[in-house]
């Protein structure tokens, strides 16, 4: 735990002590350092379940291990990333710590209910991780049925219940935030004087409250067929998987932008800190998000085009993909504009903000080819839809993840992460990601498909290419883990505004008082008004 | 009994309106149960909803207070209903156009 | 190793086609990959911070250039989709003239049968030149019938028929994939595509057992289940003459009409009170699990070959 | 705006709000965005619904004439019954009678109790007759079995769910009747009475989606 207080002055950290302090604490700040314990462990998890996905297909025979344990790797490996890592990651830890202080107010709108969320996370972890070590699950993170309902013999109900409860977590999060962004911005805190981290928070939470009630009833229908025997989704029974479908990709799109948007906040924070600038059109981002979230809805289709469903069908969720895809493209060409004339800092925050804007980029363009007809049905189920949601997920929302972290992480501990290590760290994990999963792209779509224990002797230089890179990466993501630990004991002690930022975070002490502002601030500028920072700066020298 | 009555800025309606607003809902129960009994062909599914969706309105303007609340809690409502629309009316674009092409599967 | 091959063969009609959209799709990502890379590199150069006290030029935004960015891309998305569209489209209508070949997918092989009676598992024997139209179905989970050369995939989902053609353009050899997750053995779930020249597979096809065509297969269950004491060929049992009603259009006791496909035949023969023909009662048990999937295959090739032929095949007796 | 440092938690006023306005419309806006998500839960069901039901339509008509249709009108008069006396509690809450809040909490309390009964006799009479899905389902009159299954599947994923949705209604009451017998609410702090108004009438608006879809399917076949 954090051991010396960072100065005797009171905040949020050496408030109180002791295993009670914590585990029933009401205060979002501490909330969202639980979270952040948690999710790092199902991070590190499915981490371990990577590495060996990556190691299994050195050759193409697959000697390390058998096809089902293969099989449960991948299930297991998206299980944990997905629901227990990158759905709560920004959302449950930075919003939760920062959401509050970036409008002005003392706590969310319903702390007790944030802390119900962090415990419904735990207990359907605890779900999971139960269903892991009793012998895990092997229907893919889709759970499709028949496989899921009928056929499979491992543990789907427990690894099901798992994520229903986790589920609820992420819906009582989204609520708490749009309760919090509507009725508790500090006096003079106008919709258009938000930072757009806040925006994006809105917008992740629009779609955690709108999709994951879906997944909750399709949940409860599988549950339901394969312990009831009863027949929804049973095609004996006159029933039909592709609804299974339906259902489990009208929440499960939707789920991908909640993870994506969190990280555009955090970028928008970024760029716009570390060029000092207002972020450039910003009332263009800051719609582009609201965007997203209500387009988001339109185009789970995109996901079944070679599932019999019908061709026409097809062309309206390809069609309605495309417009998903154009707010996308707006945020990136405004991240780039704003560095236009700007004063760029290269501090680990900025590295992992550009490696977002390009990573992201290309994750963005791979989307366009598979939401065309033509090119998806070659390519979806292959390794290049791999690359594809990899590009998107790991090279977009863990980067801004860690961007995220180390951009506050002097907020949340007082302390100061090593600079070097860092720029470092950053660095191979961008040169290990390429290197992992750029390979995939071409393997795809040599027609690889994905989930193979085993495959065509052809591909293999592409996976040893890629497997070589999942090493690099592994190292990459260990360095933060260790000097973040360093730094909360040796690190320099963190000043209330490191890097100059305009946000109201910036204007209590670091680490904050436990009621965040020792009063209720009054927001009188622009959201990235950079003149009124400038002169702090300069008296702090 | 004035329909509704300012107290320290909620408004609350009188218990008439409220009984009102109950007769109606078992009318349109009647009714409804009374419709199903009448061959309408397809047009019995429509009237079944419609008069669901008139009771849904009565319970929601009346009972639940949308009637006073404010524009930000009716946005909430309406934008549910749209949720809930899209969840049908874009998977059944996918069941309704089903077999079109002739083509098994297509 | 050989050369690293980057592209999979063109061996179909449809390859080239995808592979153009392909190269386009290409261009444009390349093109906006170069120019982010680009202007981040060169503004994070060119616009490094100087002094702790530097305050930039503070610039809101340009209406002109977010429309621009929006337009363009948007207007480049849209070729992409009425191109892909119209590649997805011809992948949804096999020509009339195609040959039919039956694949019955299992957990972890593939079965496949030609008209002429002959069977191959997870190998399929086709002619170059001839559009190949495969109807597909699975008797446990959904599977997906994958060749890369061919760059054509479609689910092959139990309780119905899916459908998949592609016209090959090259002799060769391609492989097969399962591609939709099927279990333990999903990777082994593979096979090959032997392309011939249509010497080479009029051989090939005499060569082995060729056994009774699909059709008289079906003829025989036909008779084993007793089809024909209600499906009587002159409409005088109490179901109806099954003569010439392959492709027709059925009038059914709810008013509305269906086109006898396959698909429709599979599901009277599971399903049969799903749709019942007009002016008859739901009398017609169900045979599901009483009759296989290549059962019902043969049956939909016996109806088939009914056609206009009055009373061919009675078989009632 | 408050300034002493530590904002004293009232027992009506939590600590996180400056206002009781603002802790009211929170707490409001909060329940509503609850029932979106109650809206897309049960969103699900009601396209599985939608869907079967366009592919079986007589098939899920003979098994619909299998429901009582006059209990279910019944058990819908039930219902409505006990959401006019949760509305009356509410408008007592708001003019501060304390008696007649816990008066008509238990009315609704017992009308929804009735409810529950109601529904549990129909689904004994349900098994009784074999149409509870899985092994045990035999359904007469219809040659094959599983689209008559699917509807029994829908028919008991739907009710199940909304009288799991009437189980937690209750015990919500029973809660508020505690509070209302200590006094607790007053016209100034009735924001729990409210709340739980709003969500037992949601449940109310479910049953009036729910009975016609499941027991008014062409009744007039007649079967």
């Amino acid at each position: 735990m954090i051991t010396a207080a960072v100065q005797e002055r009171e905040h949020y950290l050496n408030a109180s002590y002791g295993i009670k302090s914590w585990l029933l604490t009401k205060d979002h700040k501490r909330i969202g350092l639980l979270y952040l314990a948690t999710i790092t462990l199902f991070f590190f998890l499915g981490g371990a379940f990577a590495t060996l996905i990556r190691v299994e297909p050195l050759t193409p025979q697959g000697g390390l291990v058998s096809s089902e344990t293969y099989n449960k790797l991948f299930t297991m490996h998206g299980v944990a990333m997905i629901f227990f890592f990158l759905i709560p990651s920004i959302p449950a830890t930075l919003g939760n710590f920062f959401l509050p202080m970036m409008i002005g107010a003392r706590d969310l709108a319903f702390p007790r209910i944030n802390l119900l969320s962090w415990y419904l996370l735990v207990v359907g972890g605890l779900f999971a991780l139960f269903a892991m070590l009793a012998g895990g699950v092997d229907t893919g993170w889709t759970f499709y049925t028949p496989y899921s309902t009928t056929y499979s013999n491992s543990w789907v109900i427990a690894t099901a219940l798992g994520i229903f409860v986790a589920g609820f977590s992420s819906i009582l999060t989204g609520l708490n935030f749009i309760v919090t962004i509507h009725r508790m911005r500090a006096p003079g805190m106008t919709w258009f004087r938000l930072p757009l981290f806040v925006w994006s928070m809105y917008g992740t939470s629009l779609i955690q409250v709108l999709g994951t009630p879906v997944l909750a009833v399709t949940i409860v229908l599988l549950f339901c067929e394969r312990v009831f025997q009863i027949g929804i989704f049973n095609p004996a029974l006159g029933g039909d998987p592709v609804l299974f479908q339906h259902l489990f990709w009208f929440y499960s799109h939707p789920a991908v932008y909640i993870m994506i948007l969190p990280a555009m906040g955090v970028i928008s924070e970024l760029v716009s800190t570390f060029s000092r600038k207002p972020v450039f059109g910003y009332k263009f981002v800051a719609f582009s998000s609201m965007a997203i979230a209500v387009l988001g809805f339109l185009v789970w289709g995109h996901h079944l085009f070679v599932s019999t469903q019908s061709v026409y069908a097809g062309m309206v969720f390809s069609f309605l993909s495309y417009f998903v895809a154009i707010p996308s493209a707006i945020k990136v060409f405004n991240w780039t504009a704003t560095l236009y004339k700007g004063s760029i800092s290269y501090a680990t925050p900025m590295l992992y903000a550009f490696g977002f804007i390009g990573l992201f980029t290309i994750g963005g363009l791979t989307g366009l080819f598979v939401a065309s007809l033509g090119i998806d049905v070659h390519v979806t189920d292959t390794y290049f839809v791999v690359a594809h949601f990899h590009y998107i997920m790991v090279g977009g929302t863990i980067m801004a993840y860690l961007g995220g972290v180390h951009y506050w992480w002097p907020k949340m501990t007082g302390r100061m992460y090593p600079e070097i290590w860092a720029r470092l760290s950053a660095l191979i994990i961008f040169l290990g990601f390429n290197l992992t999963f750029f390979p995939q792209f071409i393997l795809g779509y040599m027609g690889m498909p994905r989930r193979y224990h085993v495959y065509p002797p052809e591909f293999q230089v592409l996976h040893v290419l890629s497997t070589a890179g999942a090493s690099v990466l592994a190292v990459g993501y260990a360095m933060p883990m260790v000097y973040f630990i360093w730094s909360l004991r040796y690190g320099k002690l963190a000043p209330a505004n490191p890097w100059g930022a305009t946000g109201l975070e910036w204007k209590t002490a670091s680490p904050p008082p436990l009621q965040n502002f020792d009063e209720t601030p009054v927001m009188t500028h622009e959201a990235y008004d950079y003149s009124t920072v400038i002169e702090e700066v300069i008296e702090v020298g | 009994m004035t329909p509704h009555t300012e107290h320290n800025g909620q408004h609350i309606d009188s218990a008439g309106t409220y009984i009102l607003v109950f007769l109606g809902l078992i009318a349109l129960t009647v009714l409804t149960t009374a419709v199903a009994f009448v061959d309408l062909g397809d047009f019995s599914v429509v009237a079944a909803l419609g008069i669901a969706v008139c009771k849904m309105l009565l319970v929601a303007l009346f009972f639940m207070h949308v009637r006073h609340s404010t524009k930000l809690t009716r946005l909430v409502l309406v934008g549910a209903l749209v949720w809930l629309g899209i969840l049908i009316f874009l998977t059944l674009s996918d069941f309704a156009t089903r077999g079109f092409t002739g083509v098994p599967g297509r | 190793m050989g050369r690293l091959p980057l592209f999979p063969e063109q061996a179909s009609t449809f390859a080239p086609d995808v592979d153009h959209l392909l190269y386009y799709l290409l261009a444009v990502s390349v093109f906006f990959t170069v120019l982010i890379f680009g202007a981040i590199f060169y503004f994070a150069i060119r616009y490094r911070r100087r002094s702790d006290q530097e305050l930039p030029h503070v610039q809101h935004g340009g209406m002109v250039l977010e429309i621009l960015w929006t337009v363009i891309p948007f207007g480049l998305t849209m070729v992409m989709f009425t191109w892909g569209a119209k590649i997805y489209f011809d992948e949804s209508r096999p020509p009339v003239d195609a040959v039919q070949i039956n694949v019955v997918a299992k957990q972890w092989m593939w079965k496949l049968q030609h008209m002429e009676g002959k069977r191959e598992i997870n190998e399929l024997h086709i002619p170059l030149g001839r559009a190949i139209r495969l109807t597909m179905t699975s008797e446990d989970v959904i599977h997906s019938f994958f060749v890369p050369a061919f760059r054509t995939k479609q689910d092959v989902v139990p309780g119905k028929y899916s459908t998949t053609w592609f016209q090959p353009t090259k002799a060769g050899k391609y492989h097969l994939f399962c591609a939709e997750y099927c279990g333990t053995k999903h990777s082994g779930m593979i096979g090959w595509i032997y392309v011939m020249e249509p010497q080479d597979y009029a051989n090939w096809m005499r060569g082995g057992a060729t056994g009774a065509s699909l059709a008289d297969e079906g003829a025989k269950l036909f008779q084993d289940l007793a089809c024909g004491n209600c499906h009587k060929a002159d409409n005088s049992g109490r179901c109806p003459s099954l003569v010439g009603v392959f492709g027709s259009t059925v009038k059914l006791s709810s008013g509305g009409t269906v086109k006898a496909d396959e698909a429709y035949i599979r599901e009277s023969i599971l399903q049969p009170n799903a749709k019942i023909v007009f002016g008859y009662q739901p009398v017609m048990p169900t045979f599901q699990g009483l009759v296989t999937e290549e059962g019902v295959l043969q049956l939909v090739e016996y109806i088939k070959s009914l056609g206009a032929k009055p009373a061919a095949a009675e078989g009632a007796h | 705006m408050a300034s002493e440092a530590h904002h004293a938690e009232t027992l009506a006023l939590r600590e996180q709000f400056d206002t009781e306005e603002q802790q009211k419309d929170a707490s409001t806006l909060g329940m509503w965005i609850f029932l979106i998500t109650e809206i897309m839960f049960f969103g699900g069901l009601f396209l599985a619904y939608t869907v079967y039901r366009s592919w079986y339509p007589q098939i899920f008509a003979v098994a619909s004439s299998s429901l009582n249709v006059y209990i279910g009108a019944a058990n819908t008069v039930v219902l409505l019954c006990s959401s006019l006396t949760m509305v009356l509690a509410v408008r007592a809450a708001q003019l501060g009678r304390q008696k007649s809040i816990v008066w008509f909490l238990i009315l609704t309390l017992i009308l929804g109790g009735v409810f529950l009964g109601v529904k549990a006799y129909e689904w004994n009479e349900k098994f009784v007759e074999h149409h509870i899905p899985g092994p045990s389902f035999h359904f007469e009159g219809i040659a094959n079995q599983g689209p008559a299954q699917l509807f029994f599947s829908l028919y008991f994923a739907m009710t199940g769910l909304h009288a799991l949705h009437m189980v937690i209604g209750a015990g919500l009451l029973i809660t508020l009747i505690f509070q209302a017998r200590k006094g607790r609410f007053s016209a100034s702090y009735m924001t729990p009475v409210d709340v739980v108004g709003l969500y037992w009438h949601f449940v109310d608006i479910i049953w009036i989606f729910l009975f016609p879809l499941l027991y008014l399917i062409d009744r007039h076949l007649g079967r």
